[in-house]
Formats: C-alpha cells, structure tokens, sequence
C-alpha cells in the first residue's frame, strides 16, 4: 500500500465544486464549464492510479480515527478502482449529457441540480475509495442525501412522493447496513476491508454472522434494487432522465451492487460465506430477481419505466454472479457492472432525447420515431442488443461469464444457467418491440396502446420527467420568460414543444443522419456511451475494466475456479 | 489557581448574575456586556478546566476546606468537564443570538446568568443534596425565562413547566430522604461505598430511592410520559430561550442522571438489580418511539423539535442505562452533539420566523430560497440530527448501538437502529418542505415580517449563530476522539471496570 | 418513640386541614387551611426538636406565603363557586391513592421515629457525629445547625440565598418589571 | 400493623401529605390551590427529613457541654433550604398566576385551556 | 387591574398606624436579632430576613402599598438583593484569595481572632439582606399586579 493523496483528491475535487457552482447561479455558462472542468479532473485524477492498480499497487489515504478501531480512511483497490473510474468516467458523459437535457427544457433550479450532481459523484467514489464498511456506510449515507434533490427536482406532489419513498427505502436500508456494520465490528473487532474476507469472522459465532451479513445484504440490497426492496426505483424516474441516467443505472443502484460485492468479497469472502451458507439463499433471491424484473418490464408502456425494470434486473446478474462464488461467474458479475452501466446510460439518453424532442415517454407513441431521431434509435438499438446479450456489444462478454460461472456449480447450476437464458430472451422480447416500431412501424399503421395496460404503465399523462407539468416551466419552454443565457447558449428551441407526446398532426419529420435531430450535447453523450458498451463488448482488454476485474479476482484465492 | 476553577466555575455566573439588577437602574443595557463579559471568562474558565481534566485527571475540590463526606465536594471528571464547557460555550453562543433578539431587560440576563450557574454547580457538585440546590436554581431561572416573552402564553407554558418541574424535583429530594435514612450522608462517593455496605442494593430503602430519585430527574429530562411541560415551554418561550434550555437544560439534567447512575447507584447496583436497569431502558425505548410518533404529529415546528428532544433524550438515557463503556461514551457524544444541533435549530426557528414569519410546516414550504443560509443550515441541522453521517448525530448513536450490541441486548438494538428512520419521518418533510414545495406564505421579504410581537429583523449574529451550530454539528465528529480520550480516565472507575 | 396524643392530635389537625385546603371550592377558605396548616406543621418541628425550622415555617410558611397568596388572590377575582366542597374524581383519587399505597409499602423500611444507633444512620451516622463533636471547635458557633449550614454546607447556603435572589429576579421577569417597585 | 402505626406514624402522616398534594396538583382546577398543593406536597417531604433527624430524648442540636444527646442538625439544614426554595417557587408561581389572570381573565385550568390552544 | 381597585384594599386606621409606627422599630431589632442570634440559638439570616422583610410589610399595611413603595427607594431594595449576594461570594472568594478555598473562613484569623464566628454572622446577615430585599420586592410586585408596565416599549434598536 501506498500513502497518496490521489484517492482524497479524486473525492475533494467535486466536493470543492459544489460552493463553487452553487454561487454561480447567475453564470451559467461559467458555472457548467466548472462541471466539466472537475468532472474531466476527478476522471484523470482516478485514471492515472489504473496503472499503479494493475501492478498490484494499492493507494490509501487516512483521513482520520473516526471512532475506536475504526479510521475513515480511503484505499484504492483494484475493486474500488473498477467503481470510481466508471463513475468518473460516466460522470463526464453524463455533464454533456446533462448541460443539453437541462438546457433543451429550459429546467428550474439548475443550479442546485448541478450541485447536487457533483455532490452524489464526490459520494460515489467514497464509495467506491472507502476502506472499510464504516467509512462505506459514510459515503453510501452521504450518497443517499445529496441524490435525494434530484430525484426530488421537479418539486411537484408525485416527485416528493419518489423522494420521500426514494429516502425511506434509502435509509431504511442505510439503518440494515449500520446494523450489519455494528455487528461485523463487534464479532470481528475490525471493519477493515480484507481480501478473502476478514479471518475473524470465519470463527465468529456463526448465527451472528449470519445475521450480520443478511443486515449488510438487505440493506445494500435496496439500493441494488433487489426485490422485494425495489420499488422506490421504478417510482424515482420521476427525475430528470440523466439522474435516472447515471445514478440510477450508474451511481446509486451500483452503489448498492458495489457493497454486496464489498461484503462478499473483502468482509466475508467466498470460503466464509460458503461455510455459513449464506451465498445460495442470495443468488436465489437475485435469479429470482433477474427473472421476475424482466415480465414485469414486458408491461411497462412508458419507456423509463421499462428501462428501469430491466436494470432491476440487470443489476440482480450481477448480485447472482458475486453469490455464486465462482472465478467465471464473479468475473461476469463484476465486468456487468460497466457493461450495464455503459448500455443502460444510452438507453436512457435515448429516452431522454426523445423526450427533449419530441415530448414522448410511452412506447406506444413511438411507431415510426426511428424516422425522426434515427441515430438516437441506434444507438438505442445497439444497447438493447448489448442488454439481450447479443456478442459484439458489452452485454455478452459479461453475460458469457456469467453462464460459463452458473454451468460449473456443482449442484444447481443448471437452474441458474436457465434463468440467466430465460431472462436474456425476455430481454429481446421487451426491447426488440421498441426498436421494431421506432423502424418498421409508422403512427398511422400502428394500433393505439398495443400493450397491456398494466398497474404502472399505459398512463399517457405520466410526466415522467422535465418541468413541463408546471405551469411556470410549460411558460418558460415557450419562451415566455426566457432567460437569455440558455437562449443564447443552446440556441435551439424544439418546434415541437408544445404537442405533448406521440407523434405531431403529420407523423415524424426526417431529420436524417447527421445529427438534425437533437443537439450534439445529447447526441454526442449518447454516441459515446454506445460506442463505449461496443468496446467494452469487442475489445474488453483495451477497454482496461476487464484486465481490472481479473485483476480483482486473480486477488481472491479463496474464489473456486 | 486552576485548582479553584470548579468552585469560581459556579460563582462566577452567580456574581454576573447579581450585577444586572443595580446595573439595569443605571443602564437599560447594561444587561448584555455585563453577561457576556461573565461568560466569556466562564468559557475559559470552563475551557482550562477541561483541559486541565484531560491531562492529568479528576479535579475534586472541598468546599470551605471541609473533607468530603463533612463539607460539600465539587468534583470535575471528563464526563462533567465536558458537560461544563458545553454549558458556557452554549450560553455564550446564545448570548450572540441574544443581543439582537432580546429579551433585553437586565432581569432578564441575571436570571440568565443564573441559569448558567444553575447548571454548573448541577454539573459540577459531587454531593446529592447539593445537586438538588443546584436543580431548584435551574429550575427558577428557565420558569422565570421561559415567561420573559411576551405572549402570555409563555406565562401559561412557565407555570405548568414550574409545577411539573417542582414536583420532579420534589420527588428527587424525596429519594435523598431515603438515601440518607439508609446511608446518613448525602456525599456521592461516599454513598457509592456505603450503598451495598450499609443497606443491600436490593433492599427498599436504596430501591425507593433510587425510583423516585431517577424518576424525578426523568420529569427534568423531559422522557415520555413525564415530557407534558416541555412542548409547550420550548414552543412558547421567546426564541433565545427555547435555543438556551432546549440545548442545555435537558442535557445538564441528563447528565446529573448519569451521575447519579455511577457515581452514587454504581453501575454494580444495575447489576445487582437488573429490574432497575431494564425499567430505565424500557422508558428510554418507549420514549424514543412515542416521543418521534408525538414529532411527527405535531404542526407546529418549535413543538415538533421539542417532541423529538423527548425521542433523542430517550437515547441518551438508554445508552447511560445499558452502562458498557462505549454505550456510555456515546450517550455522552450524542448529549453533547444533541445540545448543539437542538439548540441550532430553535435558533434556527426564530430566524426564519422573523424573517418570513413562518411557524409551522406547512409555512416552512417553498422558504429554501427565501431564507437560504439558515435554512440550508437547518437542513444540515436536520439530517445530523437524523444521523447522517458524518455528523455527530450519527457518531453517537453509533457507539450507543455498539454498546447494546455489546450488551447483547438485541430488543434495545432494533429500537436504536429504528430511531433514525423515526427521526428521519419528522425531519424529512420538514427539509421536504423547505426545499421542493410551494411557498403557502408570500410576504416579500422587505415586508414586517409576522413575528412573535417583538417585530425585530434577523442581525447578523443570529444567523452567525446558527451557522456555526450547523457547522459544529459536523465538526464535532472530529472532537470525538478527544473525548474519548478525556472519558478514558473517566469512565473505568465508574463503570468498575 | 411511641406515638403520644398531643402528637397524635397535631398530625389529625395538620392532616385535617391539608384535606380542608383540598376539598374546600373557596380559594380563600383553602388558603386559611393552608394557614392553618403551616402553623401546626411548625409546631411539629418544634415537637421534633427542631427549632430553627419551626421558626423558619412559622415565618415563612404563616407568614410570609400567606401575604403572597392573599396579594395574588387580592389581584385576581375570586371565583363566584357554588358549593362549599369540591367534587371527588374518583380516577384522580385511584392514581393517587396508588402512588401512596406503593409510598406506604416502603414505611416499614424506614427507622422507627426516634431510633438512633444502627438502626438510623442519619443521627448516630459518622457525619452527623462529626457535626455534634466538631462545630463548636471548627466555627465557634454553638448552634450545630447554623455550624452546618453557614460552615460544612456553606455551598449549600449560597445556592439557596441565589434561589431566593433568583426567585426576585425570577418574578420581575414574569411581570415585565425592570426594577421592584 | 398498629405496631407499626405506633413506630412510623409521622411516615404515615408523609405519605398521606404527599397523596393529598398530588390529588391537588392534578385536580384542582383553580392554579391559585394548585400551589396550595404543591406546598403540602414539599411539606409532606419536609415532614420526611426532620423525622430522620429525630432521636428519642435529643435535644435541639445547640451544642452545650452535657447537652446530649442531640437530634441531627444535617436535615435541619437541608430543610431550611428546602423551605426557601418552596417559597421562592411559590412566589414565582404566584407572579406567573397573576400575570396569566390579567391576560385571561380566569384561573381556571379547563378555561384556560380553551384560551390557550385558541 | 387598575390601580384604584388597588388601593381599594387598603383602609386608612389611626390606630394602626400608631400601632405600627412604635412597633415597627421593635421588630426590625427583633429581626436583626433573630439574624445574629443564629449562631448560638435558632434563627438565623433566613428567617430574620423575612422578619425584616415583614416590618415593611407592615407599614404597607398601616399606610398603603402606595405609601410604602414612594416611601422605600426601589434601588435599596435592588442594592440590597444584589448586594446581599456579592457580599456572600465576596467572603467566599476572599478566602481564595488568602490561598485558601472557596468559604474557609479560619484564614480572616491572621486579621481578626474568633473571625470564623464573625463570618459566619457576616454571611447570615448577607443572607438577611437577600431575604429581606427580596420579600419587599416580591410583596410590591404582586402587589402591584401584571400589566401596568406591559405596554412599554421594547427596545427596539
């Protein structure tokens, strides 16, 4: 291990940006470029420990004795490493992102939102650094908070309804956690992160260590989306799309994956948790999970919904690939974490183009859209192949690990192996509609509402995100009141704004493939996310996050290969 | 000299104390440089005796010369060294609040004075009937405080506070009466000896008394059932008031609870008598779940904030009662921590009531913007008190829960754990509201605010004060450390260990 | 000691008129009561050899408490009641009565009125010995309990002149007054 | 139990004093008699104290060669000091009652409540 | 209340003034007495206060609270109280002083002899000072009722 000040860094630099963006309310342009400006920092700062990782170098920070025996420290390990790169990657993507949806409605409170954003990254990756449970429980709180005002943003009654769910299941599991965390610390003496798990625990009277790892599973669990602690998630794409974007595909529910990963691996670790046979009840509950997730997604007519039933069940692979305990499965669960980070953040990019655009958020309102919007419909296109596992795309090298790790189980395998299957066609069969109509369909050769008017979805008045279902902000977006900076700035006001949802009077226009139909801090995020989940799918060694997840795992002897 | 700073701890306030009443028939205003003069040298004083604590142990300090169990002892530890300088950091700081909010009567900062020598000889006396003349001085000045204001509801609100009050002081000096028929002396060490020695710790006299001794200190602590006077106090009183007492005179009573758990009961007698122990925890589990469900309930939101001091008060004393040493250090962190954060949120109350006159929580809707510093700083506030981590709200509680599960005591766990979604039940919609309603109230801000009558603007030291409450709130975690290390020394005499 | 009748009769008339202060529905007739108690509670004090606390009742709790609550009932109205007795609630009467059957419980652990020995620790006890054999050589008083109170629990005196100066001060702030007058 | 009467009975008389100033403090509606209750209440305690100091054939504690034996002066003390405190709550009570009569008018609990909460 | 409801209590008597008058001296040495006397028989500052206390009390009586109360500077009562008190931490703090603690009388010895008699007598009388003071005070407040002072203005600035 090495003293460095680069994991505190990586922390403080978004910390430090938030007094700075919020007193430049009034500067916009300014207050964007420092957004930018540290989310570029805080990804080279990260990056330039990759290499260091990779060598086997650790670099640790100690901040301070926050309680007996217990130091708020921070350690970059090559599992922290995987988390926080593709958080400050993602983060940089998702500012562009960010800057152009925000801007493109003309939203309230920016500001703030911003602010928040650097907020939740600054927690994230003290998730992702800290170096024992406790300073983990820290950030994860932390993390809770600062995301509570985006999910929260549109301040309108079914948007505080979200938060007040979205801080209920938070903290409730938060309270699991502690829980878990006291109880580790007071069978073991120590909360310290250790490779193959901490020793003391494996002797540990074995009904309190269960009990302390079913407090730390639930309680990260919620954030992870399992069921049945999922349902703050669906209700939380109430926020703004590139919050559902990043933190919900990326930052917050990751975080949840990344502390059972914690748990498993560095507290528990494989051999413990096999002997006190607590990893086959988990995997049953994420296959359980993965399956269930993905026919509910099947209902789902408005899009986000949707997305945000497949990463419930997306993000149960990889809690099933960590509990099955196998070198091939843990290698899938872990690279799924980019994998699905990548894919997810261009689905909903697309889903938030679509609706800066053209104000739709139903599936059943999108017949023909592939004409309006096509590279976002391809990109779209893509990701979904990468989600259904199809190879070339992210998704598949992951998803073959996955299997690969589920078939070599002594026992039950097969159960596992099938529902991994089963769930990846299920996965084809909700996606493949949406990219079938955005291509093959027009709105006039397409029924109304083709899909099951399920208990979530067919609602066309759902207003699943954007300020629009305010009177004041409706204003705003015509220009009543316009604010000249965003004016000038973005410059390009949708002719389409007014008509909510579906396609306008005369079906969609063709805006063709040069990028006419959207502006390119959209489009170009979205692009890049695409592009990047082909990588991650085609050359995973270049892309680093494999060579990061076998160097995690080649850490771990007590893994069986 | 350092070795005299107990006592001049106590007779310092006494003496600022009794200067305002003859400087008011020179002065109008001589009331605030005379206390803030006072308490300045307090908080040195203070400061240099915890110090002093920590470095090189126990002060004790006899009275008139007489030995102990004779004369009467003062007796610093880390435990009261701290609580001491808690007490003169805090009514200094509300001193700050003062100067701008009033009251501003010279009556008025003598009874304040007295408080705080009130609760410093409660803090720093090692003799039980003594704690009582301590306790009756607290008491007069926070009745006399709590009616400076001048709805005459706060006359109402100080009068059913006095009688409750009296009759838990009453049955205090009742369980004296009891020690003292079984022991003969009122000195704690010396009690601590001759309870177990003299009368067994089983035995009705030591029982009764320590039923009606702990039972009176709980009426002063404010835990459910025995919490009907402070709602109204805290809610009625002026708002430099309700930000003194609700930070301090709570706490200091809790402390003298603890005090008398170790230093006169022991905690062999919890031992000895587990029923004792368990009612203790029980009411402090009950007052925790009944006084967040009363929070929750409340519309007002100086009540609210008073019923959750009757949910946090029930965590200190459930960390005091299960009595293992981490349970103890975090019960006295979060007493400490609790005293700011409390006392930072009524200050923040009267600031935003003043500027915008909002009171209850519908009103605090949509005034995030409106009064942005102090209300981002009762956000902060809030979710320390939630315990948010890393704010001392949380630091504390994670030692309480540590000690129970230390304890083995896993129905005291799951209440514990439990207490900060309770917490967070009434304190969510109250950031809820500040940040992502409608404003239902829409004076400008220019406007003369609907105030509580005195119709006074915010100074800057009010909101300085807050401020720096929200920004202890977290920066105390960092003094946790240090004193663990001051109760390092303290604790294992007390806790037998 | 046993219980005599002058004695007996003294606790009958004091525990009377504590019950006349409690059911009588005239605030001034519960006040002479009240009168009336304190005056032969100070009588007791002195039956119990304690003289300087029956002076103190007799002029603090006839006296003196009297003219205060005569002056707050001079400054409010005294309320037109009908009915010379108030009515008993019975609820308040079981929740009492409760408390003082658990109180009643713990009696017969207390020393016999009049021990002394080991049986009652508080007048054969090391410190109240220490008193009698020490207060005239440490102070020069005669008086033990003026010894105790101005020397050994000196701290204690103080606390209570500072209760009784708070308690002025106490009551210029509750009347918004600046100065007494 | 007469035994017991005929050794403890100034107890007796405490845990009755105490039993009929709570029974005032919680039912008597008019605050002025609340008071009154309270100070039977700290009486009954008092009454407690200066029993313990009682010793068959003492003499008040003024010491005097071959003046003993004496009562215990220390609860004496205590009580003196009690005594004051009773009074100086008293007096603020009375302050507070008189102030809540001139801005309600009434010195009934139950009335007062209703005003209170309006 | 209004103040000639106020002084509806009272009753103009010319035996009660003669009577008060010769015996208010009286019982104001009585006082004192009962407040020196306390060190070797019962009494003591407390209850001569009070006794003190009661002579103006008495003169309320004989010649009404009005009377009384132009009659009494308030700032005698107030200097009195205050002064009471710091007399009594002033002995206490004398004697740290002297390198002593807080009230340990027997230091004044290398002053005066017999002082801790002394002192003690210094201390009751400080206490009589308080009490009586205080008493006053507390009799002219409630006496005078809420209300007439109510109205002044608070210092606004």
């Amino acid at each position: 291990m090495t003293e460095s000040l680069r994991p505190i860094l990586a922390i403080l630099v978004s910390t430090v940006a938030i007094p700075v963006i919020l007193s430049l309310k009034r500067r916009p342009n300014v207050r964007e470029g420092v957004t930018l400006t540290v989310a570029f920092a805080k990804f080279a700062i990260i990056a330039s420990m990759v290499p260091g990782v990779l060598s086997g170098t650790q670099y640790e920070f100690v901040l301070g004795q926050f309680a007996t025996g217990i130091e708020l420290a921070f350690n970059v390990d090559p599992l922290g490493l995987l988390f926080g790169l593709l958080a400050s990657l993602l983060w940089i993507v998702t500012s562009f992102y960010s800057i152009g949806y925000m801007r493109g409605l003309d939203e309230h409170a920016q500001t703030r939102y911003f602010a928040s954003f650097a907020a939740s990254l600054a927690s994230a990756v003290g998730v992702a650094f800290a170096s024992n449970l406790l300073t983990l429980f820290v950030c994860y709180e932390l993390l809770t908070v600062s995301t509570y005002p985006l999910v929260t943003h549109d301040e309108t009654d079914e948007a505080r309804a979200a938060g007040r769910k979205y801080l209920a299941y938070t903290f409730g599991g938060g309270v699991a956690v502690l829980g878990g965390t006291v109880l580790v610390f007071v069978l073991a003496g120590t909360t310290a992160f250790t490779p193959d798990g901490i020793e003391a625990l494996a002797t540990a009277d074995p009904t309190l260590a269960r009990a302390a790892f079913a407090l730390l599973a639930a309680g990260f669990g919620v954030k992870a989306a399992l069921m049945p602690m999922h349902s703050w998630l669906p209700d939380a794409m109430v926020a703004p799309t590139p919050v559902s974007g990043l933190l919900h595909a990326v930052a917050v529910v990751k975080s949840g994956v990344f502390g059972i990963a914690r748990v498993v691996l560095d507290v528990y670790g494989p051999v413990t948790m096999k002997e006190l046979g607590v990893a086959l009840p988990l995997a049953a509950i994420a296959a359980f999970t993965l399956l269930t997730a993905s026919i509910i997604a099947l209902r789902q007519d408005n899009l986000k919904r949707r997305l945000a039933y497949s990463t419930i069940s997306q993000l149960s692979y990889i809690v099933l690939g960590l509990a099955l305990l196998k070198e091939n499965a843990l290698t899938g669960g872990l690279l799924h974490i980019p994998a699905h980070a990548f894919m997810k953040l261009t689905l909903f990019f697309c889903a938030g183009a679509i609706h800066v655009e053209t104000h739709t958020d139903d599936i059943s309102d999108m017949a023909g859209i592939g004409k309006r919007m096509p590279l976002t419909m391809a990109a779209f296109a893509v990701a979904a192949a990468g989600m259904a596992g199809i190879p070339l795309v992210a998704g598949f090298v992951s998803k073959w690990y996955l299997v690969i790790g589920a078939l070599n189980l002594e026992s039950g395998g097969l159960v596992f192996a099938a529902a991994l299957l089963v769930s990846g066609v299920l996965n084809i069969a909700y996606f493949w509609p949406i990219v079938y109509q955005a291509y093959f369909e027009s709105p006039e050769g397409h029924d109304e509402k083709p899909l099951i008017e399920g208990p979530f979805g067919g609602r066309s008045e759902l207003r699943a995100d954007g300020g629009d279902s305010d009177e004041t902000h409706a204003a705003s977006d015509e220009g009543e009141v316009p604010e000249p900076e965003h004016v000038d700035h973005l410059g390009k006001h949708d002719e389409e704004h007014e008509h909510h949802g579906g396609p306008p009077a005369g079906g969609w226009d063709d805006r063709g493939w040069r990028g006419g139909e959207s502006t390119w801090f959209m489009l170009g995020p979205i692009l890049t996310a695409a592009t990047l989940s082909l990588l991650l799918g085609t050359v995973p060694y270049t892309a680093v996050f494999l060579r990061i997840v076998d160097t995690i795992v080649s850490n771990l002897p007590g893994v069986m290969a | 000299m350092i070795e005299q700073i107990p006592v001049l701890l106590v007779v310092l306030p006494i003496v600022g104390g009794a200067i305002p009443l003859v400087a008011s028939l020179v002065s109008d205003r001589a009331g605030w440089p005379v206390a803030t003069l006072t308490l300045v040298g307090q908080t040195g004083l203070a400061g240099l005796l915890a110090w002093t604590v920590s470095t090189s142990g126990t002060v004790s300090y006899a009275v008139g010369g007489f030995a102990a169990p004779y004369g009467i002892e003062l007796v610093v530890d880390g435990l009261s060294g701290a609580v001491a300088l808690l007490v003169a950091v805090i009514s200094l700081g509300v001193l700050a609040y003062a100067r701008k909010a009033g009251p501003h009567s010279g009556p008025f900062y003598g009874l304040y004075l007295l408080l705080v020598a009130g609760l410093t000889g409660m803090t720093v006396t090692g003799d039980v009937f003594n704690l009582y003349v301590f306790l009756e001085i607290t008491g007069l000045a926070a009745y006399g405080l709590v009616a400076s204001g001048r709805d005459a509801s706060a006359a109402v609100a100080a009068l059913k506070y006095l009688i409750i009050g009296t009759v838990g002081a009453s049955l205090y000096l009742l369980g004296v009466g009891y020690l003292l028929a079984a022991t003969g002396t009122l000195n704690m060490a010396d009690l601590a000896t001759k309870i177990g020695e003299m009368a067994a710790y089983d035995s009705t006299l030591v029982l009764t008394a320590f039923g009606l001794m702990v039972g009176g200190l709980t009426v002063k602590v404010a835990l459910f059932p025995l919490h009907t006077w402070q709602p109204d106090a805290y809610a009625n009183a002026p708002d430099t008031v309700s930000a003194f007492i609700s930070a301090l005179v709570s706490t200091v009573s809790a402390y003298a609870l603890a005090r008398l758990l170790f230093s006169v009961f022991t905690v062999e007698f919890l031992t000895a008598v587990p029923v004792a122990r368990w009612a203790l925890v029980g009411l402090a589990c009950v007052s925790i779940v009944a006084g967040s469900a009363l929070a929750v309930s409340q519309d007002s939101v100086q009540r609210m904030l008073a019923y959750s001091s009757v949910s946090q008060f029930g965590l200190v004393v459930a960390g005091f009662a299960i009595a293992t040493p981490l349970a103890v250090v975090g019960a006295t962190v979060h007493l400490l921590g609790h005293a700011v954060m409390k006392g930072g949120l009524f200050a923040a109350t009267g600031v935003i009531e003043r500027k915008t006159g909002a009171t209850t929580v519908n009103g605090y809707a949509g005034m995030g913007s409106r009064v942005p510093v102090s209300a981002f700083a009762f956000a902060v506030l809030s979710l320390a008190m939630v315990g948010v981590p890393p704010a001392v709200g949380f630091v504390g509680k994670w030692y309480i829960v540590l000690g129970a599960v230390n304890a083995e005591n896993w129905a005291v766990v799951a209440v514990l754990l439990a207490s900060t979604l309770l917490t967070l039940a009434y304190f969510a919609r109250l950031v809820e509201r500040l940040y992502f309603a409608e404003a239902t109230i829409h004076s400008k801000p220019d406007e003369a605010p609907v105030t509580d009558g005195s119709g006074q603007a915010v100074s800057f030291g009010m909101i300085a004060v807050v401020v720096i409450a929200a920004a202890l709130a977290v920066a105390l975690t960092a003094a946790v450390p240090e004193l663990q290390a001051m109760l390092e020394d303290t604790l294992p005499p007390l806790l037998n260990q | 000691m046993t219980l005599s009748l002058i004695e007996g009769l003294l606790l009958v008339f004091v525990l009377g008129c504590a019950i006349g202060a409690a059911v009588l529905r005239d605030v001034l007739a519960s006040l002479m009561a009240f009168a009336a108690y304190s005056l032969g509670i100070s009588i007791i004090w002195v039956m119990l050899e304690a003289p300087d606390v029956g002076l103190t009742e007799a002029a603090v709790g006839a006296g003196i408490m009297t003219i205060l609550f005569i002056l707050a009932l001079a400054n409010t109205v005294r309320p037109q009641e009908n009915g010379l007795f108030e009515s008993l609630s019975v609820r308040t009467v079981v929740l009492v009565g409760a408390f003082v059957v658990v109180m009643v419980a713990t009696v017969p652990s207390l020393p016999a009125i009049g021990a002394d020995g080991a049986a009652n620790p508080v007048v054969s006890g090391e410190v109240t010995q220490h008193y009698i054999d020490n207060a005239y050589a440490d102070t020069e008083v005669k008086n033990a309990v003026t010894a105790v109170l101005a020397a050994y629990r000196g701290f204690d005196t103080l606390g209570e002149a500072v209760v009784v100066f708070s308690a002025g001060v106490a009551a210029l702030t509750v009347l918004r007054q600046e100065v007494f007058a | 139990m007469f035994e017991l009467l005929n050794s403890h009975y100034n107890y007796f008389a405490v845990m009755l004093l105490l039993g009929i100033g709570l029974y005032m403090l919680i039912e008597s509606r008019n605050l002025v008699k609340k008071v009154i209750g309270m100070n039977i209440f700290q009486t009954g305690i008092f009454l407690f104290f200066i029993t313990l100091a009682f010793r068959t054939g003492g003499n008040p504690p003024i010491i005097k060669e071959g003046g003993g034996p004496y009562v215990s002066p220390l609860p004496h003390v205590l009580i003196l000091t009690a005594i004051v405190v009773g009074v100086s709550l008293t007096a603020v009570a009375l302050a507070l009652i008189i102030r809540i009569y001139t801005e309600y008018g009434t010195l009934d609990e139950d009335k007062l409540k209703q005003l209170y909460y309006d | 209340m209004s103040s000639d409801e106020r002084t509806g209590l009272y009753v103009e008597s010319t035996i009660i003034m003669t009577t008060v008058r010769v015996v208010a001296p009286f019982v104001l040495t009585f006082a004192l007495f009962v407040m020196f006397h306390g060190a070797n028989s019962p009494g003591g500052g407390f209850q001569g206060g009070v006794i003190a206390g009661s002579v103006v009390m008495m003169l309320a009586f004989a010649y009404g609270i009005d009377a009384a109360r132009e009659w009494l500077d308030v700032r005698v009562v107030a200097a009195l109280a205050s002064g009471g008190v710091l007399t009594f931490a002033a002995i206490g703090l004398g004697t740290i002083v002297l390198g002593g603690n807080f009230l340990e009388y027997h230091l004044y010895e290398q002053f005066i002899s017999h002082v801790v008699a002394y002192a003690i007598e210094l201390v009751e009388l400080a206490i009589g000072g308080i009490v009586a003071s205080v008493a006053i005070g507390l009799f002219f407040l409630l006496a005078a009722g809420f209300g007439h002072a109510v109205d002044a203005p608070e210092d606004e600035s």
